[in-house]
């Protein structure tokens, strides 16, 4: 035989060993090894991952696969029965195209959202008419409400993006925004505002930083005790839907991401409202009640 | 008897014809396994984007010539707010400009690279223009929108978001491909050429002008509408300079939004099956269709312009 | 004797460090066809385009001595190098007609010159076509795009581009080189015919080829002439060894 | 001097500023991205996990994660590409039905990656129950890959001489042997070239992979090289977020502080990781060639 | 042009040589002959003329073919017209051996003249000698043995010829009877006297040969 | 569409296959370039060890004949009719093209070295057909470059780039490439054409010695070259041979007209 042919050889047999070898050695540590994946809103992301993170930490072998994707793939996915866990900004009623039958939906967290404005505008509070007369195109200069002389830029989430839900329906009172600019994320939105002289959008309290203007509504400031109180509207919960009642890993896990210790010290970071410090309570179709969601 | 035995050596099937038969399958597997990717991705959106008119319901006037995009809602006059006119309008605004500014300075560098200073060209552009390939397109939008937005709104007025921006970033998205393959096709065009042309008389920029650029014609068209093909399909970045509004543009500093903006945008918010989700597979046909236009068009004008070598 | 038309005298030539030619004198009469042969290498390309300056494009290269075209220096840096070559036209080894028309080829010279006038262009397009011996053969697809013709007919293609602007010199690099026996004995008969008009130099590997259509011929080797005399002499009864082994074929 | 050459000279001084203007664009991308990445670049960076929202996260992973992630596409999307590309270049006839093919390849090759993103989603990691993982990551960045690898690889093996390939059929050898012992090697620079192009297309993308090789990257024990462990960096079936994605997402959804500078280095760090990828595929191209072609 | 070209031109030449040779031979047999009054030798020599001429035949059609098949020039081109040309000039003079062979058988039983037929002996002696010299010559390619020849014999062979043709007229003269043989003696001298112009042809060859100049010598 | 002519317009030499060992032999071949006849009436016999040249104006069909022989027009072509190659007919579907074409090597007109050292040029086929012992090897280079006449050029070189030989060495290294598998006819189509006459007269002197050993059959456009270099010469016109004869008959008898006109340049 030739050398180069032996060499050849010699080398398939050392990958096959190889990989037989090390087959060997990882069903050794596998059957404790378990796996979860959640998918869905961005905006629980963050969160789920952090949270999975740490647990991980605690617990050997355990592994959390978390995903984006968007509300609307966490729900599909979840209805499907890919994935273990679909995270979502909306109830599983609101969303479009999705048989909330079946679903079982873990409030986890409670995000407000508010309006935001380029600095240049310097306006700090607006009625929630003019907020509305704003989002539906009625008013586009910011002189008409006092403040100076620059055309209102729009900023919306995408359509179907849970913010823009959230913010429509308790917002601007189920009005619909006129068409305007999209984007498809928090973050892109925020970099926007903060470069637009006379643009205003909206997101969730965690992206507010000192390049934008938070806006007050009513006098009421976008604030996360406000937001407990149930005296600031525009806020939403952060659902993981399961299919069935949650066993095993993902029970444990949901357990995990409801306690304590959990809630207080993550949430804060994150901007997140922890769903026990809620003093009200809403349903999908937007009935408020005291009492927290728990 | 001699010849017989040469006969049956020579009907014999050597290890060669093995071989053969062997690579043959082996290549035409991976060709098939290719179309099979193909065919696949393109029926699975043949089928989710025609599923919008079939199972949905909506007409392709509605689809085609509506101005207003809220799927899953109607218009003030009734009808379902499909409209992608806007988008496709969009697309091809950003895509014509972009390609409108790239090509003289796309063929400017190319020519430079290759008929006036080869080597400078060949150490700084080449590797440079492999570079930008490689960049992602998040990357550009982000430096679009520190950049030329500001640059757009402070020049021309309006929010910066617009046309205008969405073809300056495309500009330079698409820039390295037309340029590499315009390179080329420049290189393809024949040295003996230009001697003639030199020979007869003409100077430099005559020889470029009237020989080697008219013989590249082909190939320069090509590498335009290659990139085009790429500005029509890019979407991260345009998605972040052009605004994202379903509008009709107006002007070029007016929001404005392409298929694949919208596309990329609506996809994780949407469910799979929804009116909403199949409308944004009709987008993705739509891309699909223009996509194949300009690939024929490529063809034909391959075809038509092509000169023996 | 006739002054030459063109001549060089003490020619020198490097590529970088490499010298190609060595103080090569060559006159070359009017209306004379003037053969170069030699082996491969020997320099006889190098020279010929040396005598309309296309060595100039190439990088690295150096030219010593003088080429004078009509008495007149043009390595000088007053000639006008397009004027030059308009006046000594090139001819090259493969038919390189330009992917146009056969009338767009033959009229590039000259549009490029700036003449525009269409009665003066179809003039000289059917002039230098009869000239080059090609007209029967291509009348009729003027329009046609010159490559679509034959290697034969491509190279007189190229030959009338060439005579379209006038030159009184044509330089041709193994015009036949490229082209079966047929084509080639046409384009010689052209050749031959050309001559009357024209001072023709033409680089040839094909011996026979030099010994049938030129009246002087010069032997190149290693970047040196070896002899230059009257064709038949070379042929018959040439004075040096060498040059009597390369022509006889005992070469090498 | 005459107009013409004066024109001329004009034309070339044009050209020249186009090229110079080109080259100041480009410099000015690619200076931007190194002047406002490099600062934050260190060691600790490069080798350092991410960090969800809190400041000082690196990329460690990410990087790790790109190159692992390109190399496994490169080797699925290698094969089949030059399959391809030979069966196109050297057995298919050349009628219609060829080049519907290549027609539908090219169409692949315009189509957002996003499409191709959801395509790969529905296909590897929900059908084939990948999850999001390497290996779907990879496959689909096959397909992404596949039409640009496969046209390249074509357009190089099609540039070398039939000449070529008449001398290895002439010996009595196959038409694949000729192909595979002779063409390829000589199609070697082109198909390298073809192949740091998509390699490059292949680091930026960030679209296709959001859904299929995920957007997270779970801190992995680069203590332990066993591929079927999950926490291994070899493992194939976890999920692998790459530089491009992480750029996005943190671009996107991100909350950390420091976001920006993670952000605009990493942006960094990717410009000189295909640069450092594009000359060492070079070179490495290069020394297989002259050993395969005897050339130096 | 190479080996095989050069191969065929050695043998070409062989044969040329070959074909001076045999008729150099028949030469100096046809003339001793004569002196002899040898009617065998003279016949001998008659048959030996159809040798000569299928060698001449031969010689010439190899040297068309050669220039058809290798179209060659300079050296080459002399070697081949040369041997081309000569060998007309020897087969002619190979004619006039066999004319002197002939005469030999006309001439018995004629009344002879000794004092002429001596001088006959001399001019056949020089006549091949001469034509031997050029012959060789050509061999040789030797330019200036070749003029030479040509000027060495020229004189000498035209005098032989005048001291053989005036006897014989007086002698016709003097003796009708010996008309027939006088004659005769006319004859054969006009026909070595050819032979000589024939050699002299072929020194002027052996000139093109070396030079690739056509003189005329004499 | 080709002109048939009548039988008279052509001569075909034939030989006594009693005296003569006939190594190649064609009959009723045809060869159709998709529905368009491009080469037929060619019942030409190639007698062992000998040079035979085929020679006419381009596009007569004499390269594309060439070509038939060792089945190298399978893929381009339709070819009909008989090759026999020692006997057994070579042009039917059963017999194994590789095997053909090793028997019958191929040199082109263009000098294709690989892009390999001049070593792995001659010994690439057969290595790859299984032959990996480096002495045989070593001993096959040596004899073939020798045969080709180039080893003493290339000896000292052998594992630099083939491509970086001149025209005239690539061509023989090609030869010799062609000859390492022992092929027994050699087929070259204008092997010189891109030659300069140098390199040209030194590679006729190579075929004249390879004629010892195999049966060689040229096409050329030159004439001159058919005429020294080749035993047997045919002429094709238009598709067909036209005459067969032994060269020296071609070149100052030729029975046809036609092929003196061709020969001796007054055609066209």
């Amino acid at each position: 035989m030739r050398r180069r042919t032996l060499v050849k050889w010699i080398i398939v047999i050392v990958v096959v060993i190889a990989g037989f070898g090390a087959y060997e050695a990882r069903s050794k540590t596998a059957t404790n090894q378990q796996s979860i994946t959640a998918v869905g809103s961005t905006a629980l992301q963050p969160l789920v991952e952090a949270a999975s993170e740490e647990y991980s930490a605690e617990h050997a072998g355990i592994f959390i696969n978390v995903q984006g994707g968007g509300s609307g793939t966490g729900l599909s996915q979840i209805e499907s029965g890919a994935v273990q866990m679909g995270n979502s900004d909306l109830f599983a009623q609101e969303k479009e195209g999705i048989n909330p039958k079946g679903l079982v939906d873990h409030k986890i967290a409670v995000v407000g959202v508010t309006p935001i404005v380029n600095d240049d505008v310097h306006i700090k509070n607006l009625s929630t008419r003019q907020l509305i007369a704003i989002f539906t195109g009625k008013i586009t200069n910011w002189h008409q409400l006092g403040g100076p002389h620059i055309p209102i830029t729009l900023i919306n989430r995408s359509q179907g993006s849970g913010t823009r839900v959230t913010f429509e329906k308790y917002g601007l009172k189920g009005h619909e925004s006129a068409v305007a600019q999209e984007q498809d994320s928090s973050g892109t939105v925020r970099q926007i505002v903060s470069s637009t002289p006379g643009a205003i959008s909206y997101v969730s309290f965690g992206y507010v930083n000192k390049s934008v203007q938070p806006v007050s509504i009513d006098g009421v400031r976008p604030t996360e005790t406000n937001v407990m109180h149930n005296r600031w509207k525009i806020w939403s919960y952060e659902h993981i839907y399961t299919r069935g009642a949650p066993t095993g890993l993902t029970k444990k896990f949901l357990q995990y991401l409801k306690n304590n210790h959990i809630q207080t010290t993550l949430f804060n970071k994150l901007g997140y409202i922890s769903v026990k410090d809620m003093q009200y309570q809403r349903t999908w179709q937007g009935k408020v009640s005291k009492g927290s969601g728990e | 008897m001699q010849n017989q035995k040469l006969a049956k050596q020579l009907m014999k099937k050597s290890k060669t014809a093995r071989y053969e038969r062997f690579g043959h399958l082996l290549s035409l597997s991976a060709l098939l396994l290719i179309m099979a990717i193909v065919l696949g991705i393109i029926i699975f959106i043949a089928t989710k984007g025609l599923s919008t008119f079939f199972r949905d319901n909506i007409s392709f006037k509605d689809f085609f010539t509506g101005v207003i995009w809220n799927p899953g809602t109607k218009t003030p006059s009734g009808q379902q707010a499909v409209g992608a006119l806007p988008m496709i309008v969009g697309s091809f605004l950003v895509t014509i400009l972009a390609a409108i500014v790239s090509t003289p300075f796309a063929i400017g560098t190319a020519v430079y690279m290759t008929e006036i200073s080869p080597k400078r060209g060949a150490k700084i552009l080449q590797p440079v223009t492999e570079l930008l390939v490689g960049i992602p397109s998040v990357v550009y939008g982000f430096i679009g929108l520190s950049v030329v937005v500001p640059f757009v709104r402070n020049t021309f007025g309006g929010s910066g978001f617009g046309i205008l921006s969405g073809t300056f970033v495309l500009f330079v998205m698409i820039l390295p491909t037309i340029v590499s393959m315009t390179v080329d096709s420049l290189k393809a065009v024949p040295k003996y050429y230009r001697q003639a042309s030199l020979a007869l008389g003409a100077t430099k920029w005559q020889t470029i002008w009237k020989v080697v650029l008219r013989a590249a014609t082909p190939g320069i068209l090509t590498a335009i509408v290659f990139g085009m093909a790429r500005a029509f399909g890019e979407a991260l970045a345009v998605q972040m300079v052009i605004g994202n509004a379903a509008l009709m543009p107006h002007n070029l500093v007016s929001p404005a939004s392409t298929l694949t903006s919208v596309l990329t945008a609506g996809m994780g918010n949407t469910v799979m099956g929804s009116l909403q989700n199949d409308a944004l597979w009709s987008l993705a046909l739509v891309l699909l269709i223009m996509s194949l236009l300009f690939n024929l068009m490529v063809h034909f004008i391959g075809r038509r312009g092509a000169f023996k070598k | 004797m006739t002054e030459p038309i063109l001549s060089a005298t003490d020619l020198d030539l490097f590529y970088g460090d490499f010298q190609a030619l060595h103080g090569i004198s060559l006159d070359f009469d009017e209306h004379k066809i003037s053969a170069l042969i030699g082996p491969s290498g020997c320099g006889k390309s190098t020279f010929l385009r040396c005598l309309n300056r296309m060595n100039d494009m190439i990088d690295g290269v150096k030219i010593d001595g003088k080429v004078t075209f009509h008495d007149q220096d043009i390595y000088s840096s007053q000639v006008n190098l397009v004027e030059l070559r308009k006046s000594i036209g090139m001819v090259f080894q493969q038919p390189n007609p330009f992917p146009f028309s056969v009338y767009d080829n033959i009229t590039y010279g000259l549009r490029i010159a700036g003449i525009r006038d269409k009665q003066k262009l179809d003039a000289i397009v059917e002039r230098s076509l009869k000239q080059a011996a090609v007209w029967d053969e291509v009348k009729d697809n003027l329009y046609d795009n010159a490559l679509s013709f034959s290697g034969g007919q491509q190279q007189r293609i190229c030959i009338a581009r060439v005579l379209a602007v006038s030159p009184s010199v044509i330089l041709m690099d193994e015009p036949t080189s490229a082209l079966d026996p047929i084509s080639s004995a046409k384009i010689e008969n052209t050749l031959l015919e050309l001559k009357k008009d024209y001072t023709i130099i033409i680089v040839t590997h094909n011996l026979q080829q030099a010994s049938r259509i030129s009246d002087k011929t010069a032997f190149f080797m290693e970047g040196r002439v070896v002899e230059y005399d009257d064709t038949t002499k070379m042929f018959v009864n040439p004075d040096d060894k060498q040059t009597e082994d390369y022509v006889s074929g005992r070469f090498g | 001097m005459n107009q013409t050459q004066k024109q001329s000279q004009i034309a070339i001084l044009i050209l020249r500023l186009i090229a110079a203007f080109v080259v100041l664009i480009l410099a000015f991308l690619i200076g931007y991205i190194f002047i406002t990445g490099l600062p934050n670049v260190s060691w600790k960076f490069l080798t350092s996990p991410a960090k969800a929202f809190t400041a000082g996260g690196g990329i460690g992973v990410q990087l790790f994660n790109s190159i692992y992630l390109l190399i496994l596409a490169m080797i699925i999307s290698l094969p089949i590409a030059l399959g391809a590309s030979i069966y196109l270049s050297e057995y298919a006839k050349d009628n219609w039905f060829t080049s519907m093919i290549r027609t539908a390849i090219e169409i692949l090759s315009s189509l957002p990656s996003v499409v191709v993103g959801l395509f790969g989603f529905l296909l590897f990691v929900v059908q084939f129950n990948y999850g999001f993982s390497i290996i779907s990551g990879a496959l689909t960045l096959t397909i992404f890959n596949l039409p640009l690898l496969t046209r390249n690889i074509e357009e190089s093996l099609a540039s070398v001489s039939d000449d070529q390939r008449q001398g290895g059929l002439g010996l009595g050898l196959s038409k694949y042997e000729t192909i595979v012992h002779i063409v390829v090697p000589a199609a070697l620079p082109g198909i390298i070239s073809g192949v740091i192009l998509c390699s490059g297309r292949v680091f930026g993308e960030a679209a296709a992979l959001i859904y299929t090789a995920g957007q997270s990257a779970p801190a992995l024990n680069f203590g332990d090289w066993n591929p079927f462990n999950i926490d291994s960096p070899l493992s194939p079936l976890r999920p692998a977020e790459t530089l491009a994605v992480h750029i996005w997402k943190i671009n996107s959804e991100g909350i950390m502080p420091d976001l920006t500078k993670v952000s605009s280095g990493s942006a960094a760090v990717l410009v000189l990781a295909i640069l450092i990828f594009n000359l060492s595929a070079r070179y490495v191209g290069r020394k297989i060639f002259e050993k395969m072609t005897s050339m130096n | 042009m190479g080996k095989v070209f050069d191969e065929e031109i050695i043998t070409l030449k062989a044969d040329f040589m070959k074909l001076g040779a045999l008729v150099s031979q028949a030469v100096a047999n046809a003339g001793q002959s004569f002196i002899d009054h040898d009617t065998k030798a003279a016949e001998t020599v008659v048959t030996n003329d159809h040798e000569i001429n299928h060698l001449q035949i031969h010689i010439e059609k190899r040297s068309f073919e050669m220039i058809a098949l290798y179209q060659p020039v300079t050296g080459d081109l002399r070697e081949v017209v040369g041997i081309l040309k000569a060998v007309t000039d020897l087969e002619r003079a190979g004619d006039h051996a066999r004319n002197i062979a002939r005469s030999t058988l006309d001439i018995k039983g004629e009344e002879r003249i000794p004092e002429v037929e001596s001088i006959i002996a001399t001019m056949t002696k020089e006549v091949s000698q001469q034509y031997n010299e050029s012959i060789d010559s050509y061999g040789e390619a030797d330019e200036k043995k070749a003029k030479q020849t040509a000027q060495l014999f020229d004189k000498k062979i035209d005098q032989l010829y005048n001291d053989i043709a005036a006897p014989s007229y007086q002698a016709m003269a003097k003796h009708p009877d010996i008309v027939n043989s006088a004659i005769i003696y006319l004859n054969v001298a006009k026909d070595l006297g050819r032979i000589s112009d024939y050699s002299t042809n072929i020194c002027e060859w052996t000139v093109y040969l070396a030079t690739g100049k056509i003189i005329e010598l004499n | 569409m080709l002109n048939t002519k009548n039988k008279s317009d052509r001569f075909i030499y034939h030989f006594n296959p009693e005296e003569t060992e006939i190594t190649m032999q064609t009959k009723n071949l045809e060869v159709y370039y998709g529905k368009s006849l491009a080469m037929h009436n060619a019942d030409i016999q190639f007698q062992k060890n000998t040079i035979t040249a085929l020679i006419g104006p381009s596009g007569s069909g004499k390269s594309t004949y060439l070509r038939s022989l060792n089945r190298m027009n399978d893929d381009i072509a339709t070819v009909k009719g008989q090759i026999l190659y020692q006997g057994v007919d070579i042009n039917q579907p059963k017999i194994d093209v590789y095997e053909v074409r090793r028997r019958i090597g191929m040199v082109f007109q263009r000098p294709n070295p690989f892009a390999k050292s001049i070593y792995g040029n001659i010994t690439f086929a057969l290595e790859r057909r299984g032959v990996h012992d480096k002495r045989v090897l070593d001993e096959v280079v040596e004899k073939t470059l020798k045969q080709a006449a180039v080893w003493d050029q290339v000896k000292d070189n052998l594992h630099k780039s083939a491509q970086s030989l001149s025209g005239g060495q690539a061509q023989r290294v090609c030869i010799a490439r062609a000859l390492a598998v022992e092929p027994d006819v050699l087929l070259l189509d204008e092997p010189a054409s891109a030659l300069d006459p140098v390199s040209t007269q030194q590679l006729e002197q190579t075929l004249r010695e390879l004629k010892k050993d195999y049966t060689i059959i040229i096409v050329t456009h030159n004439m001159q070259q058919a005429a020294r270099l080749s035993d047997y010469t045919v002429f094709f016109n238009l598709g067909e041979a036209i005459e067969y004869n032994k060269t020296r008959k071609i070149f100052t008898r030729p029975k046809i007209e036609l092929t003196d006109d061709y020969v001796s340049g007054n055609f066209g």
